[in-house]
């Protein structure tokens, strides 16, 4: 029966509403194609080996095929080959694994989404001045990836632009805030800020207000009911998305296909846009943000 | 029944089982208002376990407990208390970061409205309760910054607040001197002639005579008998404790002209508590040390020990100066030091008799790779348990579920077995039945005798003229005077001594 | 008696208060010591704006430690702080955004909850006898799931509530002298701080705090209902944390159901700054509250010195060893 | 003085053993019936793999645990275990693949700097007399820092050093009973706890161990050296805590700089599920080992059994309590 038929998948996180996001996209994918899926992660992005005794245990329930989205590119690759000799096919998400067991890689290309960021930030602070980046994380791939995105362009393309400070608040709101107002504090005549991912955005947003700087140019990622009204209303200047719900759709419906030994493409490129106040309600944009 | 009626309590056939310990078998045990009722029986016999049951605080396996006519089954301290019965733990039970009046009237502070605290009242409450007692001593003081002594009269006056129909005071003088003795009894007598019925356990068998009507003895759990406390000689009483008669030895002071100095002590100083404490001992030597509570012979003994640091001052082991910086120096010299507070600074408690005894000692039964011989330490602890007596179930009993007496002997086994060349024994026998207590003066004398250089440092008079070879007094952390040995010296020389400084100290102790 | 010298009378609470007032002085200094520190390394730490912004930043972690300094003086410890107050956040959401009720009841249901969560682990431990370490660990995942349940691992956002964003951002003492815009979550914490520092000097459960603290044995041996107040102080322990939920959830105008692990570490570490001994019985809220700054103004300044972040975890952890070793070792010096 | 009289010479070992095995068996039995419902609940749980998978999730908290529950028992806690696990991957990374070093050597500098480490947090602790909780929670950070700061932040890849991950992943057990390829890691966590129990039962190191926990001024005023027992008994938490290191990198073929933290108390719950006291003076490292595998059955068989993951925390905080409590509950009721 189709109920039978199990995907588990394994992410990198669970509780961030990006996670929660692509999870939906999973389960409306399931529900379309008749599928059972299971959607987990660790609590947070450094917990390598928590992934993979989930990997473990997805494995436990004879799954017909696997989401991985893998928090290191190689530590995984046993128990993938164990999958891979058991006939059981792997479908990467959000990145990709060292490797060529995935079938198929369901994926933004966060360096180049940072790297556009970095292109609008520079655009609206007139092309010099000093920016700062509040960072999620130090060491995970996203976090590594949306920085250098941001600050190697800057590097390479605005010569005039400083990047004075990266610091990190772990995605959480409440510490976010605080890097950025420990940041304006610093530094009194900072042109703008970019957030990597909402957590981070949100707090920036939330440390600007409190201290009540003005003129700054704020840029985020991701999406969420704050952010957006963030935007609406002009406190930030735009954000990055990705396509969350995309990303899980398309990763259960490769799953469903190579499952059933159809070809999958091994690049799903879900995609990445800049939205700010003019496009947020174009349909098109409206289509991959989430609340 | 008309009798009964009369009875504050009436306890029958009580019985009470620990694991591994049948603790109780059918004992009996009854009290008349405005009476003193001693409870005497060794080390372990179970008096502190059937006046346990009696407070609530175990439950007997069997038999009656009966209190003013009425069958009762208290099973917790406050039912007991509404009962009217108040006890003073053997172990002192205060909370230490609470001041004396709080702890005096901890469950039961005066209160304003909302459960706020009235500190006043409180203080003066507690204030009242002490001249009555005729104790000075501040309510708002630490219990934790008090010597034990000074615990023992905040325990005593919490129990006296309850204004208790019973009262149990389970080994109440233990820590006491002479002189807060009398006092006590003075609140005893007073009880009395209020009806107070009071349960008294001592191992001090000279109290009996003073305070007790009659007397009840227990051995090993049983009920031996009830006899009147003024027609009955103490022989007769430790007899039926132990089972046998108890013959004191007198003391024979040796003659140690020549013999070698082993412990010379020279200018110790520490702070307020000693001042330019010198004296020597000599090998084979029982030095005894006298002094009133507070004179400072427990710090003479931890700062030659290294247990506190010392300010200034020499000692010498054997005639070679050596630098006593921690205990592990002062073992290491072939010193050894028991504690008077065994609770806190004698044993671990949670571990078992055996690595007890052995703890000073672990050096001598590790192998290669710091792999311990648990046979060895298993035959020498039971060793130890036979020679003194020490009343428990196996060698790897846990230390806390012996009785007070048998963990004292545990701590002295420790150090027997250490087998240092100098033993400093501070309150040896606290606690001590009168049939061990005479076990363990002839085992001093006998390690006096193998050569081993002995000081005793104890509150109880009888003991110091019983033992020491010579006697130390001191008096305010200074040394007051050395007296000889033997019948030439009297109690008063001593007590002279010990109060000497007293008025000089009063002076200062105003003018500061 | 008669005999007993008058050595005490010279020194009534020397013990305590003596040190005590040193102890709290010297973690009052290792902190002036900071503030010095980083206003000389920049010139930026030293400004009005950053200051409100320390006091802000202790606010949430300040009152979460007030909560566990009441557990730790009884001798236990309290691990589901972080997560009961993301609870506390969640239940106001769901009273206020999905339930539509008024602001003063949102608050209410709020500390209400951590009320009972609090009696929840207070009973664990003074009932069931569980140690306090596992009752609050099973407490705080219980809780940490708990919350994403109940909010559908969504946020939930207090836009339809005017006005409760104010009660942490807005400043009514901002309002009476305009250049002191301090922030209400910061007065909040005083009056929190003020009221725990009021019920431990002043009352029966405070005096019970201590007590069971310092001697539970004996406390019991005395006829006191021990579990009882145990249970009593838990649950005041949680209502604090249902403040600092509010708090938390005012500041963020949402209720962030995955936030508050990691929060219990670091309540604690402000307590054990502050002097308060983990192994109960002593402990102060002045101490705790100084501690709490201590914190917030070491994160601060090495994120104003933009010192890289792994270094500022480095210093961290060094600063907090050698305040507490500062603090000893001076302790131990007085006495 | 007499005869030790008769008391009851019938049951010598009484009060100790038998409470001690029951209590063992206590906790195994909650474990065997988590195993049961499992079982029962979902047919895959219980296959040999997934066993397998459930040993191999045990390994590295096991050994933590291991490390944690000596420092314990001295009446201490450690809360840096995991990160100093980190620090120590690092540190075989930087030696294996940064400096080329042979594996042998590699795996021997790991576990000297953790046992460097310890011995750190033991001078904290014994000599600065610094409470073992700041002193840990310093540490910890510290550690966290420097793992980043040493790794340059990027894990660092053992793939140049062949045969690393079979530390951890190969299976000597498999290649001689092919049917039972229980990977090297769990026999490691075994050796680990074999060693730990032989060293806390039967050496003076162990001896001391407990003795601290019980009493420690009572140790001091019997002549022993008490702090340099207690920074023996830290360091070798340390290099336990430095195997673990070498297990994790080995399981991920890499040091992962930023992992580690969470771990602590994870492997603290493992220990007090296994019947070790929080104030120290008593554990025992065969219920660490219970504790550890009670949570790794859990975790795994919520997943197995696909509950929601939300759920899933807080079924494993209620169920750390219940076994908690059924231990105590039973514990009391045999005395
Ligand atoms: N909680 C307990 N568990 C096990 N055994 C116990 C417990 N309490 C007391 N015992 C044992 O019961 C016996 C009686 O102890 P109890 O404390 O009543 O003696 P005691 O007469 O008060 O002795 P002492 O004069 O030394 O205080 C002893 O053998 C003791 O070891
Ligand atoms: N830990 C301490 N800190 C400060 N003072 C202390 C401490 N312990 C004891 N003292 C003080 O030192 C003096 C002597 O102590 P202690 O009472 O122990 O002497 P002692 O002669 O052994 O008397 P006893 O043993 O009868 O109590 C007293 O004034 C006491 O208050
Ligand atoms: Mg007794
Ligand atoms: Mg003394």
């Amino acid at each position: 029966a189709a109920e039978d038929i199990y995907i588990p998948l394994v992410s990198k996180g669970f509780q961030h509403q990006f996670w929660q996001a692509v999870k939906s996209g999973a389960e409306q994918a399931a529900d379309e194609y008749g599928v059972t899926i299971t959607f987990e992660g660790p609590d947070n992005e450094t917990m390598v080996d928590r992934q993979i005794d989930m990997l473990a245990a997805a494995l436990a329930n004879n799954p017909k095929a696997i989401g991985f989205a893998a928090l290191d590119s190689q530590a995984a690759i046993p128990l993938l080959k164990q999958a891979n000799d058991k006939g059981i096919p792997i479908i990467a998400f959000d990145s990709g694994v060292d490797s060529d067991i995935p079938v198929s890689t369901a994926t933004t290309d966060n360096l180049a989404a940072a790297s556009l960021a970095a292109d609008k930030m520079a655009d609206m602070i007139g092309g010099k001045g000093k920016v700062a980046v509040v960072a999620h994380d130090q060491t995970s791939r996203t976090g590594i990836d949306r920085r250098d995105g941001f600050v190697n362009r800057m590097a390479e393309k605005y010569p005039d632009i400083e990047v004075v400070t990266v610091q990190y608040g772990q995605g959480d709101h409440l510490k976010s805030t605080e890097v950025t107002k420990a940041i304006l504090t610093a530094n009194p005549d900072l042109n703008g800020i970019f957030g990597t991912n909402e957590g981070s955005a949100i707090g920036v947003v939330n440390g600007v207000q409190e201290l009540g700087t003005e003129g700054l140019i704020i840029i985020g990622y991701d999406s969420g009911k704050a952010q957006k009204d963030a935007i609406k209303s002009g406190l930030m200047a735009g954000a990055i998305t990705q396509n969350p719900v995309g990303i899980g759709y398309e990763t259960v419906k490769a799953a469903v296909a190579a499952m059933k030994g159809e070809d999958v493409p091994a690049l799903i490129d879900t995609g990445f846009y800049y939205y700010d106040a003019t496009n947020i309600d174009d349909p098109k944009i409206s289509a991959v943000l989430y609340d | 029944m008309g009798e009964t009626m009369d009875k504050l309590v009436d306890m029958t056939g009580i019985d009470k089982h620990f694991p591994g310990v049948h603790a109780l078998k059918s004992v009996q045990f009854d009290l008349f208002p405005g009476e003193v009722h001693a409870l005497m029986g060794e080390n372990g016999a179970g008096k502190s376990t059937l006046m346990k049951i009696l407070s609530g605080i175990y439950q007997r396996d069997g038999g009656d407990l009966v209190i003013e006519g009425k069958s009762v089954n208290p099973t917790t301290p406050r039912e007991a208390q509404n009962l009217g019965i108040g006890i003073i733990h053997q172990e002192l039970s205060l909370m230490n970061d609470l001041t004396v009046a709080q702890n005096i009237f901890i469950g039961r502070e005066p209160r304003k409205s909302f459960g706020r605290l009235d500190e006043a009242a409180l203080n003066a409450q507690t204030a009242g309760i002490f001249a009555t007692m005729n104790l000075a001593l501040d309510p708002r003081a630490l219990v934790g910054s008090l010597t034990i002594a000074k615990q023992q009269m905040v325990e005593i006056a919490k129990a006296l607040s309850y204004r208790s129909k019973v009262l149990v005071m389970d080994e109440p003088t233990a820590a006491l001197n002479d002189a807060e003795i009398a006092e006590l009894f003075v609140i005893i007598r007073r009880l009395k002639a209020e009806g107070v019925g009071i349960v008294y356990i001592s191992h001090k068998m000279d109290e009996l005579k003073q305070i007790a009507d009659r007397v009840t003895v227990m051995r090993d759990g049983e009920y031996v008998g009830t006899v009147d406390a003024a027609d009955t000689p103490i022989s007769r009483i430790i007899a039926m404790m132990v089972g046998r008669e108890v013959n004191e030895d007198p003391l024979i002071v040796p003659d140690l002209d020549g013999a070698e100095v082993s412990l010379q002590v020279a200018g110790l100083n520490r702070g307020k508590v000693l001042h330019d404490v010198s004296f020597s001992v000599q090998k084979g030597e029982i030095l005894g040390f006298a002094g009133l509570m507070g004179a400072g012979r427990t710090e003479v003994a931890r700062a030659i020990f290294g247990a506190d640091p010392k300010d200034s001052g020499e000692v010498r082991v054997h005639g070679k100066p050596v630098s006593i910086k921690s205990p592990k120096d002062a073992v290491r010299a072939g010193i050894g030091y028991l504690s008077e507070d065994r609770k806190h600074f004698g044993l671990a408690t949670g571990m078992n008799v055996r690595d007890n005894i052995a703890l000073a000692s672990m050096d001598l039964f590790t192998g290669a790779g710091g792999v311990l011989n648990d046979n060895e330490i298993g035959t020498a602890a039971n060793s130890y348990i036979t020679q003194l007596g020490i009343r428990t179930p196996s060698d790897i009993q846990e230390v806390r579920l012996l009785s007070g007496g048998n963990q004292q002997k545990v701590v002295i086994a420790k150090w027997l077995l250490r087998d240092c060349d100098i033993l400093i024994f501070d309150e040896p026998t606290r606690g001590i039945d009168v049939g061990a207590k005479s076990e363990i003066y002839k085992l001093l004398e006998d390690l006096a005798e193998q050569g081993k250089t002995i000081i005793v440092i104890s509150s109880e008079l009888p003991e110091i003229m019983r033992l020491s070879h010579r006697i130390a007094v001191m008096c305010e952390g200074r040394l007051t005077g050395i007296l000889p040995g033997g019948k030439d010296t009297t109690q008063e020389d001593i007590m002279h001594l010990a109060t000497q400084r007293a008025a000089a100290m009063q002076v200062t102790g105003t003018a500061q | 008696m008669t005999t007993a010298t008058d050595i005490d009378k010279k020194k009534p609470l020397a013990g305590l208060s003596e040190s005590g007032a040193y102890q709290k002085m010297l973690a009052f200094a290792s902190l002036i010591a900071l503030l010095i520190g980083f206003s000389i390394a920049s010139p930026n730490f030293m400004q009005t704006s950053n200051m409100i912004a320390i006091l802000q930043a202790t606010s949430v972690n300040g009152v979460l430690a007030v909560a566990a300094t009441l557990v730790i003086i009884t001798g236990g410890i309290d691990l589901s702080v972080g997560t009961l107050m993301t609870f506390c956040a969640v239940i106001a959401g769901v009273a206020l955004t999905y339930l539509g009720l008024p602001l003063l009841i949102g608050v209410a249901a709020a500390i209400a909850a951590g009320a009972l969560c609090g009696l929840c682990s207070g009973t664990f431990v003074a009932k069931m006898k569980i140690p306090p370490f596992i009752a609050t660990l099973g407490m705080m995942l219980i809780l940490k799931g708990l919350s994403l349940v109940i909010s559908g691992t969504r946020p939930i956002y207090f836009n339809d509530t005017p006005g409760f964003d104010q009660i942490s951002r807005g400043s009514l003492i901002g309002e009476v002298f305009p250049t002191l815009p301090i922030p209400n979550g910061v007065l909040i914490l005083f009056l929190v701080a003020i009221a725990a520092s009021y019920i431990l000097g002043r009352t029966v459960l405070g005096r019970y705090t201590f007590a069971l603290g310092s001697n539970e044995e004996a406390v019991r041996l005395s006829g006191v209902n021990t579990d009882a107040w145990k249970m009593r102080i838990y649950a005041l322990a949680g209502g604090i944390c249902g403040i600092g939920g509010i708090l938390i959830a005012s500041r963020l105008n949402s209720a962030q159901p995955a936030l508050g692990l990691g929060y219990e570490l670091e309540a604690i570490a402000a307590v054990v700054i502050g002097g308060t001994s983990l192994s109960g019985g002593r402990g102060t809220i002045l101490g705790t509250l100084i501690g709490a700054l201590i914190m917030a103004v070491l994160t601060n300044g090495l994120r104003v010195l933009s010192v890289a972040q792994e270094w500022q975890t480095v210093v961290t952890g060094a600063i907090i060893i050698l305040a507490v070793y500062a603090d000893m070792a001076r302790r131990k010096k007085t006495g």
